[in-house]
């Protein structure tokens, strides 16, 4: 598949073309699995208006501080310790940044609805709370459920361990967490790899997104350790 | 904190899981449990890994490999991981025997709220809905009062919910109690706690159990 | 993790306690991935009522033949080569075997909601065709679609090439498939496989059905050539 | 067969294939454009399967390794497996730029009629439906006439449908024919066959491109 390529040179590169009000999905949870270097190549692109959708501060931080957020889609609007600083909070109460709650389950399962042609599926979680609220809603059995929409995205920006240039990517540990979904939600899908390696040199049985979901993917240096282990709790030993 | 230390809430929680049951441990309190899970319990987490070890030491540590709480974990055989959306699917398919969660409050009936507190603007569902809806046990473990010394266990919540109905078991420094259709049925006492004790930090009147004993460890 | 073992000794006792009127989803694809010890274990064991869940003609026809089957839940009511006998057809005719035939993205995506919680889905195939009738639908944006529910199942048969004793499983080539949806959607799983192999051989990354979704494992023979190859179409040199 | 063989039918379909395009050949004769794919043309079976090489000779072949049509197909960098709710979230979602699928009837609005003829009592949809539905764009490559030779291209089906208005390009061994808004527009005609040929066998009345011109290999 000589004519296939899909690596670019650059993160900037690689965000190229993200346009204003775009809605963008931000793979990682905590540091592990963050596109840390695509991250700041967009902040410093500066798109306005953007609404990103991730799974903690973390994913959101760097295009908050440059001012490119209009909205953000999240189950954690702070972090899980509520002591740490948090980016959403003060943009949040000035008015300035609109943010959706939502329950990281639900999140995933629209994201995937999306890239699975599935506009809407009806699911018991958080029935009973303010996720429910203003939703169309319906019992199956003795459950009521709400309707939840599919949660298409413009782009997706995700972190892989290698990556080939046809798009297929593999991940490490944790690293994994919400990567493979957000490439799979995106009309464009942009991935940040640890190590560009020759097509054929990944296992066909444990490649994880298959390259139809990918379509840029750029070599990037590794997050810097400081802002890397801000975000993980000492461990007590044990 | 009168009665159970955090770490001996958290002994006596890891006593309700046996070989080959598959946990969740929420974030906060929960995550801590792991110190004590009895061999052949196999701990999920939701950001995508299932059967970790425990905690990792500083020395051990990857950030590459964390729990949902990012804790840093570490490998063991028949450790697996997969993606989130994986991962949700054993949360909310039923296929988590049990889930240990934090609570702010938790009422009469086991409605659970442990996603936001009255003092802060936004908050945190992360994935205790989904956890809180799809274990086929929660087991809430929290200190029985919270910091301005008010009950948890109260007749209705009135912080935001996780949802309705759910919590089937409370462990808290002072005692455990079971979520019953007939209320909240007190089966253990913390050594040295009295039941006047407990029930006056408690705002639902308590059941005794007809086996009412102290805590074991 | 000394306490946990998933492994039983023959197909027999693995497919011990199947119940007459169960609902019961066989993996594979034609013959690769079809779990066929445990299927001629079943027959011999010989359950009545089953309503039974698959993709081809082939996953059904030992428990057709013996009897078993009620009903049939498949895309393909017949082989793909409609010149190949079909063990379906004289039971349907005769009227002694129900048949719902129904897209197979449709069918996997309901035995996946099963797995995950999610009771009903929208979804656009099938519109416009006999798979929308007497169903309930909705339109989104310009898209009408079809409410679809979740298919639950009370047991899987299913293939695997390796598993542990924890019940994680690995899959080889196209024989993956259908099983790891199986598996997700059923109350009891139940994995014929090659191998079985220590606890912590397979790859952490690269185990695609994690044990959390298998009950029982057992190593069985691979099918044999002749059965297998009945299906293959003769290959013609390029 | 009047016109093209099998093969030039399934040659001709090839040339609408360019490098880096994710292509989906149904059950039947579209397996065959496997045999003529361009390189760099990246190959799906709903079956789980991505990247796979041409279809294997009978000492390649390995069992375990076939499309969805049961043919044993062969490896090559690239490629790569997954189960089969992931290989419909790639057809449902969109995410193929073609199909290319058979048809016992097309109306002349691009309805497709491919999974049970008037002959028999069952059928097999297969993943017909998700692909006619799903894949952004749908080649119908079938003879111009069914086996009574009557018409395949006609006003209205009459078999059960596989999609509503979901055909883009209908390719025979008489000719390529656009399905426009407009209607049937007649592109290519095969070597040989005049368009009085074509119209007496196509039910719906033809339009003729401004640019009709004969087929090219």
């Amino acid at each position: 598949m000589s004519e296939v390529n899909k690596v670019v040179a650059t993160p900037s590169q690689a965000v190229a073309g993200i346009f204003d009000g775009a809605v963008v999905g931000i793979g990682g949870f905590g540091a592990a699995g963050t596109p840390y270097r695509l991250l700041l190549a967009l902040a410093e692109q500066k798109p306005k208006g953007l609404t990103v959708v991730g799974t903690s501060p973390r994913q959101f931080e760097f295009l908050i501080q440059s001012g490119c957020v209009k909205k953000a889609i999240t189950p954690f609007a702070r972090y899980a310790d509520p002591a740490a600083p948090n980016p959403l909070l003060e943009p949040y109460l000035k008015g300035e940044l609109e943010v959706e709650i939502l329950p990281l389950g639900n999140l995933v399962e629209r994201l995937r609805a999306a890239g699975a042609g599935i506009p809407a599926f009806y699911c018991p979680v958080g029935i009973g709370t303010i996720v429910e609220e203003g939703k169309e809603k319906k019992t199956f059995g003795q459950q009521e459920c709400i309707l939840e929409y599919a949660l298409p995205l413009d782009f997706a920006l995700i972190k892989a361990h290698k990556g080939d240039r046809l798009g297929n990517l593999v991940y490490r540990m944790t690293a994994r967490c919400h990567n493979p979904v957000m490439a799979v939600a995106a009309k464009t899908t942009i991935a940040e790899v640890d190590e560009v390696v020759e097509v054929g040199e990944l296992d066909p049985e444990a490649v994880v997104t298959p390259g139809i979901f990918v379509h840029r993917v750029v070599k990037a240096e590794r997050p810097p350790l400081d802002w890397v282990y801000r975000g993980i709790k000492v461990a007590r030993k044990t | 904190m009168t009665g159970l230390s955090r770490d001996l809430i958290c002994l006596r929680a890891s006593k309700e899981l046996k070989p080959g049951m598959y946990v969740n441990l929420g974030i906060g309190l929960p995550t801590q449990v792991a110190n004590f899970t009895p061999e052949g319990v196999i701990l999920h987490s939701q950001n995508g890994v299932l059967g970790f070890g425990p905690i990792a030491s500083e020395d051990e540590m990857d950030w590459e490999l964390v729990n949902a709480g990012a804790q840093p974990i570490t490998l063991q055989p028949g450790i697996s991981f997969f993606h989130s959306a994986d991962a949700f699917v054993m949360m909310r398919g039923r296929h988590l025997d049990v889930a240990i969660l934090g609570a702010y409050q938790v009422s009469a009936t086991g409605d659970l709220a442990n996603w936001r507190t009255e003092r802060e603007a936004l908050g945190a569902i992360g994935g205790s809905m989904d956890l809180a809806y799809g274990a086929k046990r929660i087991i809430v473990i929290c200190e029985h009062t919270d910091r301005d010394g008010k009950p948890r266990i109260v007749k209705q919540c009135t912080l935001p919910l996780t949802a309705k109905g759910v919590v089937n078991t409370i462990i808290t420094n002072l005692c455990l109690i079971e979520v019953t259709s007939a209320g909240l049925e007190l089966i253990e006492i913390a050594p040295g706690i009295s039941i006047d004790y407990i029930q006056r930090f408690t705002e639902p009147k308590v059941i005794l159990s007809r086996d009412l004993k102290e805590m074991e460890f």
